[in-house]
């Protein structure tokens, strides 16, 4: 069992800013994607989050008649909360803010979180379009979350551990992503999937007018906005330990390396936003129960042949 | 300290929003309640060290519920906008039962002079927990997967509202299921 | 434009009363070199532009949509091009407004249904806000023989709940609902208001309640920036923006009065290449628009028309004399028959591949 | 905390999931208050283990007591389901007959 010092509680603070650096890193990485397909300059293009953060927070927000307010607000602050409930298990090198013996079920949980709350943000604004989006983000989720249970099953299997610590260094020298693409690229596709993001953004797409975005304005809006960059973050953070290595890496330290690979993993996440056309939940369904889903067995087995 | 605080906080959450499962109007809050008594009583389960057990029963019932609020919402028809409704018989009875069982269960409880521990927790209990499933009570588990097994198909056949011959054909002879919205695969 | 030190990123949202196609174009334009973005809904909007001169009817359901601005909000009504910059620097002043937004928001507060919150539950008869949100119709509760006496077949908030029927297509009962989609969505065809039925997200029935108006063109690549629009529209829809914004920029140098063109003939070629090539938007429309066995051509519809539509413009590029395809009203009366049994997402992509703004439809 | 004190909430709790089980007329109603029940005896469980034998036998049993929630949820929901398409209704004293 590698060392692992657990930091005192007041470090906590700043899981949040960490998270959020790193998330505003992402959110940046996207805007810049979409501001050079509009054909607007660089500096534009950088500063897009926090001019976005600056007329949202000035934004009044506005609540539909009879929302179901109590539930719309669990869902709408309940995005970033996850987020770092997701990062605070990450060992950044040799030291972690939590360090779970179950690590990899907990990220687990915290996903399935998500389900809740991108579906409560759909209920809660009372409309059409919103419903229906937060209907659609759970068809969505039945075809992924089990082909990701699979895939978050590999790395622990061949470590024989659930604790992110022990994961992380069961890959000296070779790191799972290479001899387990399969988990790996499910791991990936499903991080964009419960962020409602990029291919995969069923629950805040043009064609339902927003979706649970619809009825979102001011200061909520800004929190699902960055909420969902937060938790993009969480899982490319997750993906380091899980997949990547952990801080393992020549001349920089641990911390850098984890935070450089994170970096790396938050690049393919954000910018898969809009290079390909939507995947339809109600197609999708099938693909991840007839496709992925055996395919992760299959993995699983590996994972547990190359263990012993 | 701290953990004994978040325990008696828990707990209360627990059981005031097992109140309110059945106080709401609302099927969406009533699930949602449901699922928020359940995390409470993971979190309790944490302070037990029963880390795999508390976070799975988090992750399971949120996911549960989620689905749960789906049905509640299919089968009682509400939308957000609600309409107060009492959905209640036998309440006195109902009532009278739970007040005595809950009076004798919490005597019991308090007056029964409960065994000290036996015994110390594990170091590793993920991996104690681990070692019995795939170990001595591996009989257990083998059990319980077909029982598994048979719900997934048993449920399905009961829910699903179309079956094989509706989508393959009297003698099954469409190469592509006749389903309103073709799925990803085609089958 | 002429337009300098303008704050970068307003969402505008932008509605297109009937007839007002052509004007929407050079506002999405104008957007475009301001730096401002297209808002999804009226929630994320801080402008609100009205493209074209609206009816009697469209103007309540404009005053609907500005009463759904969160604020600080601006209106501008485009009725031209000429002077179209002076207008939006306008409006991006009036945002900066503090006393003329300090009204705008007082004025909201007094016709907003205040406290609507989830305990109150006697606020019968206010004002729905949204049009094309709660609109839901009267039904049946067959909860009603029960102990819980007589209920108002009215929710709170004077918002109809949701009914039944005999034919649903799950069986389940309490998810048959009634939506009006018209002016507010993005991309939405000027003019065109429909009333869904739907039981749950599945389409039931559509009835056209109130058609557009194309606009008849003499300038080939006008034509052919509606054409490439209208593709735009579908793409955005489909989730492809990246595929979107190309058509977009394509649009945008059609619509230039210095006359792009050539690279314009190009950028669509290229895209429609993109498109046809693309395996992933092949899978994934396969879904929506995807005809009944019966139907003699495979694929999906919406696939279909969107490469026709791509090649349209091309053809009307090619060849300026060229005649200007088939009318739309014999296309629009398919609807119905098309929309049934699809997902709601799946009838805005329907509706958008019939390319209403253009005035012609592609050959499905 | 002390066993005695922990029972007490999961008594509380069965006793609202009792409440819920008996008064209910909606079946999807019934199904809550059994979860309930099912979420204090999980209480319990874990209590007991905790204060009298921390063995691995007692978390095997936690184990088959959330397996057998999740089989009492998933036949509840299909059983619930089919009621409800075959007669239209979710109610408890409408099915007390199970022939048709």
């Amino acid at each position: 069992m590698p060392e692992v010092t657990t930091l005192q509680p007041w470090w906590a603070a700043l899981a949040p800013v960490t998270l959020l650096t790193l998330a505003a890193a992402g959110a940046a990485m996207a805007g810049a994607q979409t501001a050079r397909r509009r054909g607007d300059g660089p500096l534009v293009a950088a500063t897009t989050p926090l001019t976005e953060t600056w007329r949202l927070l000035r934004q009044r927000r506005r609540v539909p008649v009879a929302a179901d307010r109590v539930l719309w607000h669990v869902a709408v602050g309940g995005l970033p909360v996850v987020a770092v409930l997701m990062a605070v298990v990450v060992p950044l090198g040799s030291v972690v803010l939590v360090d779970s013996p179950v690590g990899v079920v907990w990220f687990n949980a915290m996903d399935v979180m998500l389900w809740a709350l991108w579906w409560l943000a759909g209920w809660g604004p009372n409309s059409t379009h919103s419903l229906v989006a937060g209907h659609r983000f759970l068809g969505l989720a039945l075809a992924y979350e089990l082909p990701l249970m699979f895939a978050l099953t590999s790395p622990a299997i061949a470590a024989h551990s659930l604790r992110l610590a022990d994961v992380a260094s069961a890959q000296q020298g070779l790191w799972f992503a290479v001899w387990m693409p399969v988990a790996f690229g499910v791991y990936l596709l499903s991080a964009v999937a419960f962020s409602s993001w990029g291919p995969f953004a069923v629950a805040a797409h043009s064609d339902l007018a927003g979706g649970v975005l619809a009825e979102t304005s001011g200061v909520d809006r800004w929190l699902v906005l960055a909420g969902r960059h937060l938790v993009l973050a969480a899982a490319a953070l997750v993906a380091v330990p899980l997949f990547l290595g952990g801080g393992a890496g020549p001349v920089l330290g641990p911390v850098a390396w984890t935070l450089v690979k994170a970096l790396v993993v938050l690049a393919v996440l954000e910018l898969s936003a809009g290079r390909a056309p939507m995947i339809r939940p109600e197609r999708f369904a099938e693909v991840g129960w007839m496709v992925l889903l055996p395919a992760t067995v299959l993995q699983m087995l590996v994972a547990a042949g190359g263990a012993s | 300290m701290i953990g004994t605080i978040v325990f008696w906080v828990a707990a209360l959450v627990a059981v005031a929003a097992g109140v309110e499962v059945f106080r709401t109007d609302s099927m969406a809050r009533a699930s949602y309640a449901l699922a928020a008594s359940f995390v409470a009583v993971g979190v309790m389960l944490l302070a037990f060290e029963l880390d795999y057990l508390g976070v799975i029963v988090i992750l399971m019932m949120v996911m549960e519920m989620a689905i749960m609020a789906l049905f509640m919402i299919m089968l009682m028809g509400m939308n957000p906008a609600l309409m107060p409704m009492s959905m209640v018989h036998g309440k006195r009875t109902a009532t009278v039962v739970a007040a005595v069982v809950f009076v004798g269960l919490a005597a019991a409880a308090l007056l029964i002079p409960w065994p000290d521990r036996a015994g110390a927790p594990a170091a590793d209990l993920t991996r104690s927990l681990g070692d019995a499933v795939m170990g001595s009570k591996m009989l257990v588990m083998l059990t319980v997967s077909p029982v598994l097994f048979a719900t997934i198909i048993g449920a399905l056949v009961l829910g699903h509202p179309r079956d094989r011959y509706q989508r393959y054909g009297d003698d099954l002879e469409r190469d592509h299921p006749d389903d309103p919205i073709q799925g990803g695969v085609g089958r | 434009m002429g337009v300098t030190g303008v704050r970068r990123g307003i969402h505008v949202l932008v509605v297109a009363a009937r007839g007002g196609a052509l004007v929407r174009l050079s506002v999405e334009r104008a957007l475009r070199t301001l730096g401002w973005v297209p808002a999804s809904s009226p929630a994320d909007a801080d402008l609100l532009a009205v493209c074209g001169t609206p009816a009697d009817q469209e103007r309540d359901a404009i005053e609907q949509i500005w009463r759904q601005l969160p604020g600080p909000r601006a209106r501008v009504e485009v009725t031209s091009t000429e002077a179209l910059g002076e207008l939006l620097s306008q409006a991006a002043s009036a945002l900066e407004d503090h006393e003329l937004q300090a009204t705008l928001a007082q004025e909201a507060d007094a016709s907003a249904p205040m406290g609507m919150d989830h305990e109150d539950m006697d606020h019968a008869g206010m004002d729905h806000g949204d049009m094309d949100h709660g609109d839901m119709d009267h039904g049946d509760m067959d909860h009603g023989d029960m102990d819980h006496g007589d209920m108002s077949m009215t929710g709170p908030g004077g918002i109809a709940l949701a009914g039944s029927s005999d034919d649903d297509r799950d069986g389940l009962e309490m998810d048959v609902g009634h939506v009006i989609l018209g002016a507010g969505l993005p991309g939405w065809p000027a003019g065109l208001v429909l009333r869904a039925t739907l039981h749950g997200d599945v389409v039931t029935g559509v009835e056209v309640l109130a058609s557009p108006a194309p606009p008849s063109l003499s300038d080939p690549a006008v034509r052919a920036a509606l054409l490439v629009d209208a593709a735009a529209g579908v793409l955005d829809l489909a989730g492809w923006s990246a595929a979107a914004d190309s058509a977009r920029r394509a649009r945008d140098d059609l619509m230039d009065a210095a006359g792009a063109t050539r690279i314009a003939a190009a950028d669509v070629a290229r895209l429609t290449r993109r498109v046809r090539r693309s395996v992933l938007l092949r899978w994934s429309l396969e879904g929506p628009g995807h005809r009944a066995p019966s139907s003699p051509a495979p694929g999906s519809v919406v696939r279909r028309r969107l490469i026709a539509l791509l090649e349209a413009a091309a053809t009307t590029l090619a060849d300026p004399q060229g005649p200007a395809h088939v009318p739309l009203g014999d296309d629009l009366a398919l609807l119905p028959e098309l929309a049934e049994g699809q997902e709601l997402a799946s009838l805005r992509l329907l509706v958008a591949s019939m390319a209403l703004d253009a005035g012609v439809a592609a050959d499905a | 905390m002390t066993l005695s004190l922990v029972l007490v909430v999961a008594a509380a709790l069965f006793a609202v999931g009792l409440w819920g089980a008996l008064s209910q007329q909606v079946v999807v109603m019934v199904m809550m208050g059994i979860e309930l029940m099912i979420n204090a005896v999980i209480l319990a469980g874990g209590a007991f283990w905790w204060f009298t034998t921390p063995s691995p036998d007692g978390q095997v049993l936690l184990l088959v007591v959330i397996a057998a929630m999740t089989v009492e949820m998933a036949m509840g929901f299909a059983v619930a389901l089919l009621l409800h398409r075959r007669r239209g209704t979710d109610m408890t004293d409408m099915a007390s007959e199970l022939k048709r």
